[in-house]
């Protein structure tokens, strides 16, 4: 397929389709009902399933039902939405069922508003739910990475049998810009056949049971020993984050998602100045990248964290270069977004203290 | 690499086409072959509301999408003439539709041009083209894509939707495109 | 000869402000009838207003009265949780057809069962306005909404759910009546029913539920006079107009 | 026929017709103005048919109208 | 002479397991009824049981079919996700009280109105089981709970819901009848009940929903016999056993 | 009131009923069934509102439109009905509207179990909901301090006029010891008159309006701004940390709630045998007390962090310390909660490395 | 009348006597044994007045009873 | 600070009595003054599931409420006596009702009383007694509480509750001292 000229929303969806995706349970919000739109139009033409749910509860919990039959399944929604799937999505990283969450972020708390925020990056990296787990949260910084991350979302949830979530914001989501929609290979990677639903008489009558519920507390142990060690594994595997001119950088500039491109811009223009900055930037926030942020402590003199939030991430880069770089923080809120001049602005303060 | 970047901010009520002429730009700067953004600051209302966008014309990639000082500015109404006014780069191009707003010069470092256009399009019996009159001003008169880019994004995106409409839609533009020329 | 004033704003009415909703939509004619009631009680200062997750999300800003607003759906719950302290005041919900019967249906079921002494206000316009047009629980068979692009298909959505025969069903709510915004002739009876839910409220009956059938012209892509007629033509015989439960 | 009158609040109407729908007497007529909302508000085209029935107010759903009725 | 075995444990029912639950406790006959519904029909291995959030949590430990955990109350919509993607195959799930008449309203009310292709076994109770012995909707009126402990007052805890009628004023379901598991003369109907459910679903007949009304000894306080005629006596005259639905 | 012996659970309810909280909402969940059975007795008598709700969804929404009276309101709940929760927590944050929550843990994710655990601290702690917004937390460990913080609970909700969590585990609802309730002021600390529903009669026909939604992102922006100042205050007025022994310790052990219990029994017999060890048990983990945990610093050589989960706290405890003491961590799952012979074995064992 | 036998899998009564109520022959009681669980099963007290008419299986809620009839 | 503190621990079948047995002797160590926690493991069973609850009495402020290694534990049934025989502390005492389980020795560092408690409670024809027998012999071998607080409890718990049974009670706690002083 050719670079076009896309809406966010609209790539998101024909990437998932293209990415074998067939099976889509949502309930609308803005800023993102274009996907369900373009779902419930485009899974019929693919003979598969799009289905309204009555709210972002029974969504969540039709992608349990949905991706315990092994099949690539695929939600999306924002904010208060997602807030709404936290039981399930416990439950069905409990039961290690393979299924893809959009999160196109708007702001909060409460209803907030619906312009574009990152302030769900707690949520989505920390306590999105009850008990120890975790999601896999990409956070794309353009529309060709958002296509990227969606269809790689798909092979995550099932490579390692959990939810994943694509974190983006609303301005990925209603953004229009040239992309290329890869044909994805569709590949189940889950095995459904071993412990999907809906094999029992393939496998000669021997069943599955997809659950999270262990009384007995030693088995429930046992269970989230495993989860846990699946976690490490992950946290082994799959970090990911992308660095900018960081290898003289004396400010490097940490972002994730728009901001990060955003904050590249700054970088270039304060470049022209003369200012060594830099820009690191998780293409996965959780597993975080923190060896990367480790491995910036011998040049870099200053970090400047900069989000649509207020600082949600900042705890992350301070963990990963150890509170030996003093870490400052810029941050819009409320759908505000925080503008080149903005961080230019900042940087330009941070070096004049520095020298 | 070059320093070829451009912006335009088109703001109007929702209805007006404000958007619309904002993408035709955008595949038009596509179909050229460059780097293009596109967006909207979408609101709650359906109508009535204001309405606006802004686009990002590069031939590299593009950071921030956010266009906050243009190099083009389009306000088809009142409130956004007043409150975009401000944000033209200097040296940039104020495009207005002068049936639905005044304008009190308050800058000298910009080039102003009031357009008749609910007037230009009512008389071609398409109320609706307002839009593409002005995007016949903003191609005359910026760089963001070629003449020829513009009528062919157009027949190729308003032609496939509203063919009855194709002929008054070039019509407008035309029209646009000589007040742009002479500005 | 003297001048006698037959109709002006109401009183509880917030002047200075252009509603956002659209031209013609028929929620505006509902707030109004709303307004009149709180005026004519003289409840205005007494009631506060439970605000829903759609297009009447900004309603205080056009009902001068006190207001919570509720999470998508969860408006008889938040009423509930305020009337149960404070019986003494008035409450009501006002609520979209995706708030109430989409999202927030097991909340209005149970404000129902329990007889919740609150008045609801179920704004019946066979989409979600809010989003953009998506399908609605109400949306009717064959309609075209952004979700149901060739028509509701009762295969793959569903029926189109009727809340007041539903409720009505329920051995405990005391009032529940449709009637409809859409033609003059309809205002007499859409004004009545919201008074006597309010007035029920004020007399301990328990729960009051008035759906109103109401226009979404920018959705259904119709103009304001023209969505009047299609309400009259496709969802009255649908949803019939009428009252469904009366203790009185 | 009693004698009415309407005083219309131009800035708030949206121009949606439907009081001219509304109106027994083809009062009320859309207007060439355009408010600051830009919309063309009704205007009483033919004030000397008014009855002051109140239907148009009635049914506007912006509240934009008022209505006198002589006594 | 030879000897003919008359009654024998399903072969769907798994062996070496004893049952958590209480002596005398009808979830078991119900359970009984499934499997041997499920032998008879010769579906075990193509059918996935939905485990709800309840007493019957566990019921994997006793079925041998595919089985899917649902958090409390989603068990319709995990059933929709699943049947969705493979109408192939047969799923049911199977709820208590709490689960689906509470906490899962919305989910059933708009699987019932989708007509999903599903297979419902609700097993009313009068009474939260699981977490010993709470309110649920379907509690009778006056009856001692340990969140109603004056007995259920409908002032301040609202009425018992009758959800098969509820259910049966939507348009869409195909079957609703409501059964019970108390008495030797009762389990004929309930048997066909969940056989006709299923069979529904096999001839993709849509929504069928099978109440049946069950005892809960240890929260009734009650000898496992005695709860049956309690059950009898003061649960079927308001809940009346019948079809009240059927689209055949 | 005497010491008597109560349950963990019955103590709660009376502690909120002493505290003036005279209505409650909630739904039944394992393991605190006890205080809404408690309670729809208890708040009769007293004349106030017991209502069991739908879900924990609805009753989040009572005590968010109960809580918009001004009155002290309340519910409780276990791990899954709290993460049902998560969305109108968001919502109450938003609105600025004093409620209680009180979540007794049990083990997840998912249905998981019912017995006791500590794996909701990142939760409640962190990333409950959508948007920018913090629950304050308080963290008991034993059932006299448990009624102390509950009791705190509404004064620190209805002055801050915020969510307050009060974060208990199964232990603390089912274990009984004697405990004394006081009878708490149950002063209305919120002035609802100046903000809350049902007064404008009173107030002349000046209304009140609890809302979150802003569209405009410049007053969303500035409402945020004053949410984040708010919790800045909270912050710097109310962190609340209890070190035992520290002052010369070589080891000292983190741990909060009933591991914390566990762990002074832990240092003292370690004590008897000669070992410094010490305990730092954060009374409130939201806001963190890291200040006190940065004072340990100087004469501490490792911390031990020891918890009913996978290791939740310990990311505040390196926030705290600033990666500048080596800390290791000991916990358990599902249900298991680490044992005082298992804590002094892992302190033996460091005591053997440091030496 | 036909001749009927009950097989009893004793260590999965739950003693719960719903049999015992079902019986038309009065063939069953609760014995004095104690199974593993705790509960004392129930047992044929008057085999020979079993008539195999499986009533006592289908009532069973733990599945325990096995029922044959001679033909 | 003494070093006073003693552990209990009861296990049976839910239904049993354990829960109350362990409560009572709670109830007294406050009566007496003393800290104490009672800590019961729940299950999801309502009835006929296995429950078990651990009691620590102690002069000073009781850490760890979990009882790991108790002096004292009640076996009511056969899996109980099975499982927690071994958890019982060396030199511990090691009650069981013999009516409900056999005990195969395996340990001589503590001391095991078997009691018929079933059959001596079915004599009294109160058959629920079978846990006050139990606690006669627990509070005969241990210093938990003293004979005359354990008889008060009883009258002050069980008299409210059943007055009905306060006589078999009273027996059955008798008799139950008995066995534990001749042992
Ligand atoms: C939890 C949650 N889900 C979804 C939304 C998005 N949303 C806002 S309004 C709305 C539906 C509006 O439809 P309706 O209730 O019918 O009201 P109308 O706008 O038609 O009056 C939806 C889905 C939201 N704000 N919160
Ligand atoms: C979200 C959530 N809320 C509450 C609970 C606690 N809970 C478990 S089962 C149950 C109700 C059980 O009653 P019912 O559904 O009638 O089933 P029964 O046990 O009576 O068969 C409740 C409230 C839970 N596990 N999850
Ligand atoms: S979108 Fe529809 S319902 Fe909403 S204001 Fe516009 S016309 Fe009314
Ligand atoms: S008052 Fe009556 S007659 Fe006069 S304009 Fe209005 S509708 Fe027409
Ligand atoms: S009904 Fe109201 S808003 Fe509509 S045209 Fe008439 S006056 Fe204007
Ligand atoms: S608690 Fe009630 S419903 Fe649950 S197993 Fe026991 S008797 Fe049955
Ligand atoms: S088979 Fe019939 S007669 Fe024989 S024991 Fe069972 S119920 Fe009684
Ligand atoms: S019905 Fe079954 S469990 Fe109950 S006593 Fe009879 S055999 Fe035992
Ligand atoms: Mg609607
Ligand atoms: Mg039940």
């Amino acid at each position: 397929m050719a670079k076009t000229l896309m809406k966010g929303t609209e790539a998101i969806a024909e990437a998932a389709v293209q990415a074998g995706c067939k099976y889509f349970y949502g309930y609308p919000i803005t800023p993102q009902n274009e996907i369900p739109e373009y779902m419930s139009k485009r899974l019929f033409e693919v003979g598969g399933v799009y289905l309204q749910a009555e709210s972002e509860v029974a969504a969540s919990n039709m992608i349990l039902g949905g991706g315990a039959t092994g099949e690539r399944v695929m939600t999306s929604s924002s904010s208060p939405g997602i807030s709404l799937m936290s039981e399930t999505l416990s439950y069905i990283a409990g039961q290690e069922v393979p299924v893809v969450v959009v999160n196109v972020v708007r702001a909060g708390p409460g209803l907030g508003g619906i312009l574009p925020s990152q302030s769900d990056y707690n949520q989505a990296t920390c306590g999105i739910g009850h008990g120890d787990f975790n999601l896999i949260v990409l956070a794309p910084g353009s529309l060709q990475e958002t296509v990227a991350m969606v269809q790689k979302a798909f092979d995550l949830a099932q490579t390692y049998r959990t939810p994943v979530m694509v974190l983006c914001d609303g301005v990925i989501g209603q953004i229009m810009e040239a992309v290329e929609i890869p044909e994805g290979h569709g590949k189940n990677l889950s095995h459904p056949e071993k412990w999907a639903c809906g094999y029992m008489r393939e496998r000669g009558g021997k069943r599955n049971i997809i659950r999270s519920l262990f009384l007995d507390p030693d088995e429930l142990e046992e269970h989230n020993r495993k989860l846990e060690a699946k976690w490490h594994e992950i946290e082994k595997n799959e970090t990911s984050c992308e660095k900018y001119l960081t290898d003289d950088a004396e400010v490097v500039i940490s972002a994730f998602g728009t901001v990060g491109r955003i904050a590249r811009s700054a970088a270039d223009s304060l470049r022209a100045e003369g200012y060594k900055v830099g820009l690191i930037r998780p293409l996965l926030v959780s597993p975080f990248p923190y060896k990367d942020f480790e491995t910036l402590i011998p040049t870099c003199k200053h970090i400047l964290d900069v989000e649509m939030n207020w600082g949600q991430m900042i705890k992350d880069v301070n963990r990963g270069v150890k509170y030996r770089l003093p870490v400052s923080f810029y941050g819009r809120s409320g759908g505000m977004c925080p503008g080149v001049e903005e961080i230019e602005e900042e940087c330009r303060k941070i070096f004049a203290e520095l020298s | 690499m070059s320093n070829y970047t451009r912006t335009l901010f088109c703001a109007g009520f929702g209805g007006q086409g404000v958007m619309v002429l904002g993408q035709l730009v955008a595949y038009g700067a596509i179909k050229e072959g460059k780097y293009v953004t596109w967006l909207p600051s979408y609101g709650p209302e359906m109508r009535g509301g204001t309405a606006n966008c802004g686009v990002t014309v590069s031939d590299k990639e593009i950071g921030s999408p956010f266009v906050t000082k243009p190099d083009v500015v389009v306000a088809l109404n009142q409130p956004s003439l007043d409150k975009y006014e401000k944000s033209v780069k200097s040296g940039g191009t104020l495009i207005y539709n002068s049936d639905m707003a005044k304008y009190a010069p308050s800058r000298d470092d910009i080039k102003v041009v009031p357009v008749e256009a609910s007037q230009i399009a009512g008389s071609l019996e398409n109320e609706r083209a307002v839009n593409i009159v002005i995007l016949g001003v903003v191609i005359a008169m910026s760089d963001f894509i070629s003449d020829d880019t513009a009528r062919e994004i157009i027949k190729q995106k308003l032609g496939a939707r509203k063919p009855e409409f194709l002929e008054s839609n070039m019509k407008a533009y035309e029209l646009g495109r000589k007040i742009g020329l002479s500005n | 000869m003297a001048e006698k004033i037959v109709y002006q704003r109401p009183k509880s009415w917030v002047e200075g402000v252009h509603s956002h909703y659209c031209p013609g939509c028929t929620h505006g004619i509902i707030h109004r009838m709303l307004c009149e009631t709180l005026d004519e009680l003289d409840i205005q200062d007494i009631t506060t207003g439970v605000a829903p997750v759609g297009c009447a999300a900004l309603m205080y800003g056009y009902i001068d009265t006190d207001f919570i607003e509720a999470p998508h759906g969860r408006a008889p719950a938040v009423a509930t949780g305020f009337k149960r302290i404070r019986p003494d005041r008035l409450i009501f919900t006002y609520q979209g057809d995706g708030d109430l019967a989409s999202i927030g249906m097991a909340e209005i079921v149970h404000a129902a069962n329990r007889s919740e002494n609150i008045t609801v206000i179920f704004v019946n316009n066979a989409i979600y306005g809010m989003t953009g047009g998506q399908m609605a629980p109400t949306t009717l068979l064959g309609q075209k909404t952004t979700t149901t692009q060739s028509g509701r298909d009762p295969l793959r959505a569903g029926y189109p759910i009727r809340m007041s025969e539903m409720l009505a069903s329920l051995a405990s709510p005391c009032y529940i009546e449709r009637v409809s915004a859409a033609k003059p002739s309809h205002l007499n009876s859409l004004k009545k029913a919201i008074r006597k839910a309010f007035k029920n409220q004020m007399e301990n009956k328990g729960f009051s539920f008035v759906e109103v059938l109401s226009t979404c012209p920018t959705n259904w892509g119709m103009r304001p006079t023209d969505a009047c007629d299609w309400l009259v033509n496709n969802m009255i015989p649908y949803y019939p107009l009428g009252v469904f439960k009366d203790f009185d | 026929m009693p004698k009415g009158r309407v005083e219309i609040l131009e800035q708030y109407c949206k121009s949606c017709s439907m009081c001219v729908e509304a109106c027994p007497k083809d009062v009320l007529e859309i207007s060439d103005e355009i408010n600051k909302k830009g919309y063309r508000p009704v205007e009483a085209a033919r004030p000397e048919d008014c009855i002051g029935c109140g239907m148009c107010a009635m049914r506007c759903p912006d509240a934009v109208i008022k209505v006198f009725r002589e006594e």
